[in-house]
């Protein structure tokens, strides 16, 4: 989220599409009746069908699932032809005016740089033409063909009300109404919120959905600004925090990035980070990657980290692959690549598309460990559970460790919620029986490699011994130890840069924030992101003081937020290029004609000068980025790209399948199925009754929903002969299930490129331990493909076949 | 924090609950009206009527109340199976005191679906059924804040209080009979919490207060709603059962019946009504007047068997004896 | 040689001097002390459940629960009890000629001067009102009892019915309990009638005055009754 | 002689007697006095509170824990859990997962022991902690030594070990994800991801 659950109060309008927050954010979706209640706020909800969220809507579009980039598309383009545009936060927040090189360009559904073998795109003629000043090129005035605006209005063009009926089925005069409601929020003094969750990630071109979102956003003003933003509401209660720490297979805490092999010594790693403003005096951030990188270096290995050896650069592994990302892990364990897997707090075996892969994949490790409260079905993979789970335990050799661990009503320390709050958390209970402490358990593993390698020595072990470990109990380093070790701390004095006489913090102290972080190796911090969350002024994520001056939501002084407690990101953004608010009932940050001041912490610095450096400071042009250049896989502008599996051939190019840049692995290409075999179009989801498949060992969820279920429309159970509460079985060129057949008006039909398309709704919370009936997952029909960028698998767009079934009720 | 026994019925309950030794202000003390001629306060302690309103048009359905209560009033639904419907468990029961009920509704002015969402449960009336059918003095309860409260032990499980409902919500348990229903968390306003449900809902779909400022705060989204084009909004407060302490918002005020049959204008049945009234009393008497009749009768007369009466009888049998083979028969005498 | 009209099979001069004659069977007086035992029994919880004012009766049955648990058994027990009273009885509770004239002499019956009326077979049209109220009575209180037997029978009709049973099976028990009365109170008030459901047997001078048909036919059967 | 007849027969109407006698008996329902009004004791009297999250979605409720010493096992148990109303996020709210939250910390399925499954076995086993830890770091040491690749073909230094793979929680605090990243990186674990994208 780029602004706050309390934040949403603030808005006029607020978009659902791709999400349903009403089902699985129920008390934050509280903001959005307070802001309908007390600001007379409108809701809007798309999506394909009439959801939980909609019940309280204003207005209601149904939409095709794995369309929304034509939609979006469509509304931009509806802005643009009907002067909806805040045209003062166009031209100077974002790169609307920058000239773009002649050799980039867009048709039959690919941009330029298209390598068909490869599945991959040149993205050199993605960029902006770079002036011999070493600027990029603008024109202010927007008239430039090849600037970003005309651009896009020319991408955009194709996207008609008609091609949205067509493609997405939603009734034009469905999409101009929303497009109408939307377009009022262009105004300065209107404000539109969105909130979206993985409704938009699970797709092949997930990154894209949102990226279209963002763009309308920008041309409305809408980012920065209070009640207004892009909310992405994340799944997990601290899915936030492990993607800040970066526990990915690219990533290191505070999103920098583990080297990959083209990047052999931390000088060229570094080049490639310089980070150059590409206009003149922009703030470019992301300048102090050095200092965040080398506090980080230090962190892990202290003094073994020294200039003289890179800051022990090679410590760090090299990719040789984008991301060993969870599909290439599972990937590689089907082949027979992988020998051990640590599962901790995780139930992949429900979790991962294409179940049936899933368990060849665990069936051929050598070891499995998972660390858990609960039962999870993926301790339990190799167990048969009858058609639940129908393997041959002496067939699987593989050996399982299931460690019980404790839950959050044990242990102590900080969540980060989906508005970067980082809220500290105490225990009021111990773990039940022998489970221990999560951190315990860590702790043991290592201690014990590490005792393995002093002993017996073996393998590169230097960044195993050499780890920093100086916890008073090595065997259970503390909360407070680690929070600590994150925000960061002096390794020796640090003078103040203006006046070198003073100490601005003495060796041994926490460093304020990340404003104090060196790149000389004097400074440690974890990660940098959260730095300032616990400094000499204590546990800042521990703060409960819940007032809030003028009511603005802030709530500036309850824990903390990252980074350094700013609560709405690039909220410099809320104020016009002169520094003064667009909108005076919504004032956030401006300048006083000093220095930049307000409810929120500026997220620019104090005295930056208005009109001189850009709001958008972590980018290198200073403004935000309607196209995005090289930094996404497929394409600087989102196009429509069909799932993998479509009822329909893509519009633009009938010979393109799903996402041109999409990986897909040898192996599941024959996995994945037509619509003459599986006419209908799967989405899975959550129930508000159930969180993931945890709840389903909690009695009470157990009977509030008791049992597996498909939700599918009253016209495609009259055309099966399915009745309500019927059994039924759904198959999909990967597998099958059998669930009970709910009934519904909510889905209807959709009109696609002239013929019908029926959707078949598949929640996600049962399987074969815990208190509620045996059940599927969803993931036993899902295809084995992820996004393009960042490898989400699509949960949400796939092709099944439904009958009635015979037999024994579920379960 | 000590509520003591004389405080107020609380505001919508803001504050967490107390851990602290608390004392409540429900109790015989504050008891207007009890079932059966049960006992009741000489002169109960006058508490601020309060009201649960359930703002229907800000409900998402997402069943935390029936998590909530079955939480807070430490009860065991069953896992049950899925029938092709939401509802779950499938009805009321006595571990479930709360409901949320889904109607799909094809709005023919609108042309528009909408998805009617209704947390059921006991609406407390002013004027209630259940107590007024209720045999057992003191199982059913009224305490002077408008809380309609089942007090088990005096419970005798005949179901008469299902059948006064106008309703249907009250359940008997088949294992200790007694019957079960909302208590509007009487445990929890008597130290001045508002209903688990009420502060657990995620939309302040929910909201717990005095019936005056449930009242207004109605008035204030039924404006709402009409300013969104549900030119029928209104307040469910019932009069025919003298008004509800649980209180509906709904966008078609005009067709409660819409919301899974919220009964158009509820009050006690009729037969009801005359079952507790004239069959009672008009009963009661006749019997009464019978009785003493007959007695009374009995003293001023009878009718006798007169000495002659035996005479005749004896003539009677004689003569039929003496008929054929008369002399010397001595069937008689063998008598 | 004449067949019965009057009189059971069981009926007979017992003794001439005085005589006495046999009026019901041990089995019936059993049958019909066992009915009016249950008929208390109803009376008394039903009160119980009936009004708060009588609810303290339900100490009797143990308590609340325990009537409210007992009652609808107790109601099966009369049910049974009572129809096997009624095959025994029905024959001559049917309605005859003779009746109707009794009935226009109703003044003559309450005043007891028997003179004026007909003579009788074994039952007067009170006895057969007393009769005939009872089962029926009896028929509509089981009939809704079910109704309103929610322990066992919860679901058996809607809401409304059971609200309506519940008064049509208050005021059939209210009925019922009248009739009682009413059969208790002629019991009493014509003296010598008890004794038919104690002993069995009745004074001739008693069945001279009330049921003479019924004598007679007995009186005609002496000779002929050994035979049987 | 009837005379007599009828009394007798009076005093043996059954009925009449035992609700005579039983009347007298009990002193006129006394024992049916009603039980007088009240309400359930307030059930969180002299609990212990413990502020928290829920661990569910990322709205991250506030929530106050109220725990008792447990008599069997002499450990701290959650005997409720609602929602903070201090929280400026939920106000005291709760979904109907966060609601039933008690029942997640004592759901009968939480793990008491490490347990083992051999291979081809078709049961758990208990397995003592130490034991198990051994097992492991054992097993990660000498596959680590195997296949740790620490030059590729070019030579140029990787160090990276991708037959062994680790997939982190979603809902562990931050402190544990932090230590886990140390844990995990430092033994050049590349194959390492989390719950985001699902």
């Amino acid at each position: 989220m780029t602004n706050s659950w309390t934040d949403i109060k603030n808005t006029d309008l607020v978009v659902v599409m791709g999400g349903n927050a009403a089902e699985a954010h129920p008390c934050g979706f509280k903001w959005v009746t307070e802001a309908k209640h007390h600001r007379g706020a409108k809701l809007i909800v798309v999506d394909p069908r009439f959801t939980r969220t909609a019940s309280v809507s204003d207005y209601y579009a149904p939409i095709r699932p794995g369309t929304d980039i034509v939609f979006l598309m469509a509304l931009i383009r509806h802005m643009i032809e009907n002067d909806k545009v805040q045209w003062d936060y166009v031209r100077n927040y974002t790169n609307a005016a920058y000239i773009v090189r002649d050799d980039f360009g867009w048709s039959d559904g690919l941009f330029s740089g298209y390598d068909e073998e490869k599945r991959d795109y040149d993205k050199k003629s993605w960029d902006y033409v770079i002036g011999d000043d070493g600027f990029a090129v603008t024109d202010p005035t927007l008239e430039n063909p090849r600037c970003v605006w005309q651009l896009l209005r020319a991408h955009v063009d194709a996207y008609t009300p008609e091609l949205v009926e067509r493609v997405c089925g939603t009734p034009a005069d469905r999409f101009l109404k929303v497009a109408e409601m939307i377009g009022e929020c262009s105004s300065p003094t209107k404000t539109m919120t969105s909130m979206y969750a993985l409704g938009w990630t699970q797709h092949s071109k997930g990154a894209q959905n949102i990226r279209g979102m963002a763009m309308l956003q920008l041309i409305l003003g809408n980012i920065g600004v209070r009640g207004g933003g892009m909310n992405a509401l994340r799944g997990h209660s601290n899915i936030q925090g492990l993607t800040d720490i970066g526990l990915m297979s690219n990533l290191i805490p505070g999103y920098l990035n583990i080297p990959t092999e083209q990047e052999p010594d931390w000088a060229t790693y570094m080049k490639s980070r310089a980070f150059k403003p590409l206009r003149p005096g922009q703030t470019s951030y992301w300048q102090n990657y050095p200092k965040f990188m080398v506090s980080f270096m230090k962190s892990m290995w202290g003094d073994a980290a020294t200039v003289e050896n890179d800051w022990a650069y090679h410590y760090l592994p090299k990719l040789d692959v984008p991301a060993y990302d969870v599909l290439r892990i599972f990937e590689m364990m089907d082949q027979g690549r992988c020998n051990i897997y640590f599962c901790q707090g995780f139930n992949g075996l429900l979790a991962f598309p294409d179940r049936g892969k899933v368990t060849r994949a665990l069936s051929k490790l050598k070891l499995l460990v998972t660390i858990d409260p609960l039962e999870t079905e993926t301790s339990r993979f190799w167990e048969n559970h009858g058609e639940h789970n129908d393997v041959d335990p002496a067939a699987i050799q593989t050996e399982v460790l299931q460690l019980p661990s404790s839950c959050f009503a044990e242990d102590e320390g900080a969540l980060v919620n989906s508005g970067r709050w980082l809220q500290w958390h105490w225990p009021g209970a111990e773990p039940p029986g022998e489970a221990k402490l999560d951190t315990w358990i860590m702790a043991q593993v290592f201690l014990r490699v590490r005792d393995l390698y002093l002993k017996e020595g073996g393998v590169f072990p230097d960044p195993i011994v050499n780890l920093t470990w100086d916890y008073a109990d090595a065997n259970e380093p503390t909360p407070e130890e680690l929070a600590k070790e994150m925000n960061g701390r002096a390794l020796s004095d640090l003078s103040d840069p203006a006046d070198p006489s003073k100490t601005l913090v003495k060796a041994g102290q926490q460093v304020l924030n990340f404003s104090q972080l060196r790149d000389d190796g004097s400074t440690a911090c974890g990660c940098w992101i959260y730095s300032g969350s616990w400094n000499e002024n204590g546990n800042n994520m521990a703060r409960r003081d819940n007032s809030d001056p003028d009511s603005t939501g802030a709530f500036a002084n309850w824990t903390w937020s990252w980074p350094l407690n700013r609560r709405i990101l690039y909220n410099r953004a809320s104020s016009d290029l002169d520094g003064n608010p667009w909108d005076d009932s919504r004032r956030l940050v401006w300048w006083d004609g000093a220095k930049w001041t307000g409810y929120d912490v500026p997220d620019i610095a104090p005295t930056a000068k208005p009109g001189e450096v850009g709001p958008f400071i972590m980018n290198q042009e200073g403004v935000s980025r309607l196209f995005s250049r090289g930094l996404m896989r497929d394409g600087p502008f989102p196009t429509h790209m069909e799932p993998f599996e479509s009822p329909m051939a893509n519009v633009f190019n009938p010979a393109m399948r799903g996402n041109p840049v999409a990986r897909v692995f040898e192996s599941d290409v024959a996995r994945l199925g037509d619509s003459a075999e599986f006419p209908f179009v799967a989405t899975s989801y959550r129930l508000t009754e159930h969180f993931h498949y945890w709840t389903k060992h909690n009695a009470v969820n157990a009977a509030l929903q008791p049992e597996f279920f498909v939700e599918i429309s009253e016209q495609l159970a009259a055309e099966k002969g399915i009745a309500k509460g019927g059994r039924v079985r759904v198959w999909s060129k990967r597998g099958e299930v059998w669930a009970k057949a709910l009934v519904t008006k909510r889905i209807k039909p959709l009109i696609c490129d002239g013929k019908p398309v029926h959707v078949v709704g598949i929640p996600l919370h049962w399987g074969f331990v815990g208190a509620a009936r045996k059940g599927w997952g969803p993931n036993s029909l899902t295809p084995f493909i992820g996004d393009a960028n960042v490898e989400t698998p699509e949960f949400k767009a796939f092709l099944v076949n439904i009958e009635p079934a015979a037999g024994e009720a579920v379960s | 924090m000590t509520i003591a026994p004389n405080v107020d019925s609380p505001r919508t309950a803001t504050a967490n609950p107390p851990v602290q030794p608390a004392q409540g202000n429900l109790g015989q003390a504050a008891v207007v009206r009890s079932s059966a001629g049960g006992p009741v306060a000489e002169n109960p302690t006058a508490l601020t009527p309060v009201a649960k309103l359930i703002d229907v048009s800000k409900c998402i359905g997402c069943k935390a109340c029936q998590s909530a209560c079955v939480e807070w009033n430490d009860t065991h639904p069953g896992v049950e199976e899925n029938v092709g419907v939401y509802e779950n468990p499938h009805d009321l029961t006595p571990d479930m005191f709360t409901l949320m009920r889904f109607a799909e509704y094809d709005n023919p002015e609108t042309g528009d679906f909408e998805w009617l969402i209704r947390k059921d449960g006991c609406m407390h009336c002013a004027d209630p059924g259940c107590l007024t059918a209720c045999p057992a003095p003191g199982a059913i309860v009224q305490y002077s804040n408008g809380i309609v409260d089942f007090i088990h032990e005096n419970c005798i499980g005949c179901g008469y209080c299902v059948s006064g409902c106008p309703f249907d919500i009250p359940r008997i348990s088949q294992v200790d009979h007694r019957s079960y229903k909302c208590t509007l968390c009487s445990d929890r306003v008597a130290v001045g919490q508002g209903p688990a449900c009420a502060k657990a809902c995620p939309t302040h779909a929910i909201t717990f207060g005095t019936k005056d400022d449930m009242t207004a705060l109605a008035a204030e989204r039924v404006e709402d709603l009409k300013s969104r084009g549900y030119d029928n909004a209104g307040l469910y407060d019932p009069q025919g059962v003298g008004g509800t302490h649980v209180m509906y918002v709904l966008h078609h005020a005009d067709k409660p019946g819409i919301y899974n049959d919220l009964p158009e204008d509820p009050q006690i049945a009729g037969v009801v009504e005359n079952w507790k009234g004239p069959t009672k009393t008009v009963g009661l008497a006749a019997i009464g007047l019978a009785a003493l009749g007959s007695v009374a009768m009995g003293l001023f007369s009878r009718v006798a068997v007169e000495p002659e009466d035996e005479r005749h009888a004896e003539d009677l049998v004689d003569r039929a004896a003496a008929i054929p083979g008369g002399e010397g028969s001595g069937e008689g005498k063998d008598a | 040689m004449t067949g019965r009209r009057y009189s059971e099979p069981g009926d007979r001069i017992l003794s001439r001097d005085p005589v006495s004659v046999r009026r019901y069977a041990g089995f019936t007086r059993l049958n019909h002390w066992f009915t009016a035992t249950t008929l208390i029994l109803l009376a008394l919880s039903g009160f119980a459940l009936f009004d708060p004012s009588l609810y303290w009766l339900s100490s009797l049955f143990g308590g609340g629960q325990a009537t409210r648990w007992v009652h609808p058994f107790i109601g099966i027990a009369l049910f049974v009890s009572f129809m096997i009273l009624f095959v025994q009885l029905v024959r001559h509770n049917l309605f005859r000629r003779e009746d109707a004239v009794w009935a226009r002499n109703i003044g003559a019956v309450v005043k007891g001067d028997e003179d004026r009326l007909p003579e009788l077979g074994k039952y007067n049209l009170g006895q057969k009102f007393v009769f005939w109220a009872m089962f029926w009575l009896i028929v509509v209180l089981i009939a809704t009892g079910f109704m309103i037997w929610y322990q066992f029978f919860p679901e058996i009709v809607s809401v409304d019915t059971r609200r309506i049973a519940l008064m049509v099976h208050s005021i059939a028990a209210v009925l019922t309990i009248l009739t009682l009365i009413l059969h208790v109170f002629a019991a009493i008030w014509t003296r010598g009638t008890l004794s038919a459901m104690t002993t069995g047997t009745v004074s001739g001078g008693w069945a001279f005055r009330h049921h003479r048909k019924w004598l007679r036919e007995l009186a005609g059967r002496q000779r002929t009754d050994p035979a049987e | 002689m009837n005379i007599d007849l009828s009394r007798r027969g009076f005093l043996k109407l059954a009925g009449a007697g035992v609700a005579a006698t039983s009347l007298g008996a009990l002193g006129f329902g006394e024992a049916e006095a009603a039980e007088l009004a009240h309400v359930r004791g307030f059930k969180l009297t002299a609990t212990t509170e413990a502020r928290n999250t829920c661990p569910y979605c990322s709205v991250a409720c506030g929530i106050i824990m109220y725990s008792r010493i447990d008599d069997e096992t002499g450990k701290k148990r959650i005997v409720h859990i609602e929602g903070d109303a201090d929280h400026p996020t939920n106000r005291g709210t709760l979904c109907p997962k966060g609601a039933a939250l008690k029942d997640f910390v004592n759901a009968p399925t939480r793990l008491t022991q490490p347990r083992i499954r051999k291979p081809g076995a078709d049961a758990f086993e208990p397995i003592g902690w130490n034991e198990a830890l051994d097992k492991i770091a054992r097993a990660l040491k000498d596959d680590r030594d195997a296949n740790f690749m620490s030059l590729n073909e070019a030579g140029v230094p990787v160090n990276r070990w991708t037959t062994t793979g680790f997939l982190a929680a979603s809902a562990t605090t931050n402190e544990t994800a932090w230590l886990t990243y140390k844990v995990v990186r430092s033994m050049g674990v590349v194959a390492f991801d989390n719950q985001a994208r699902v």
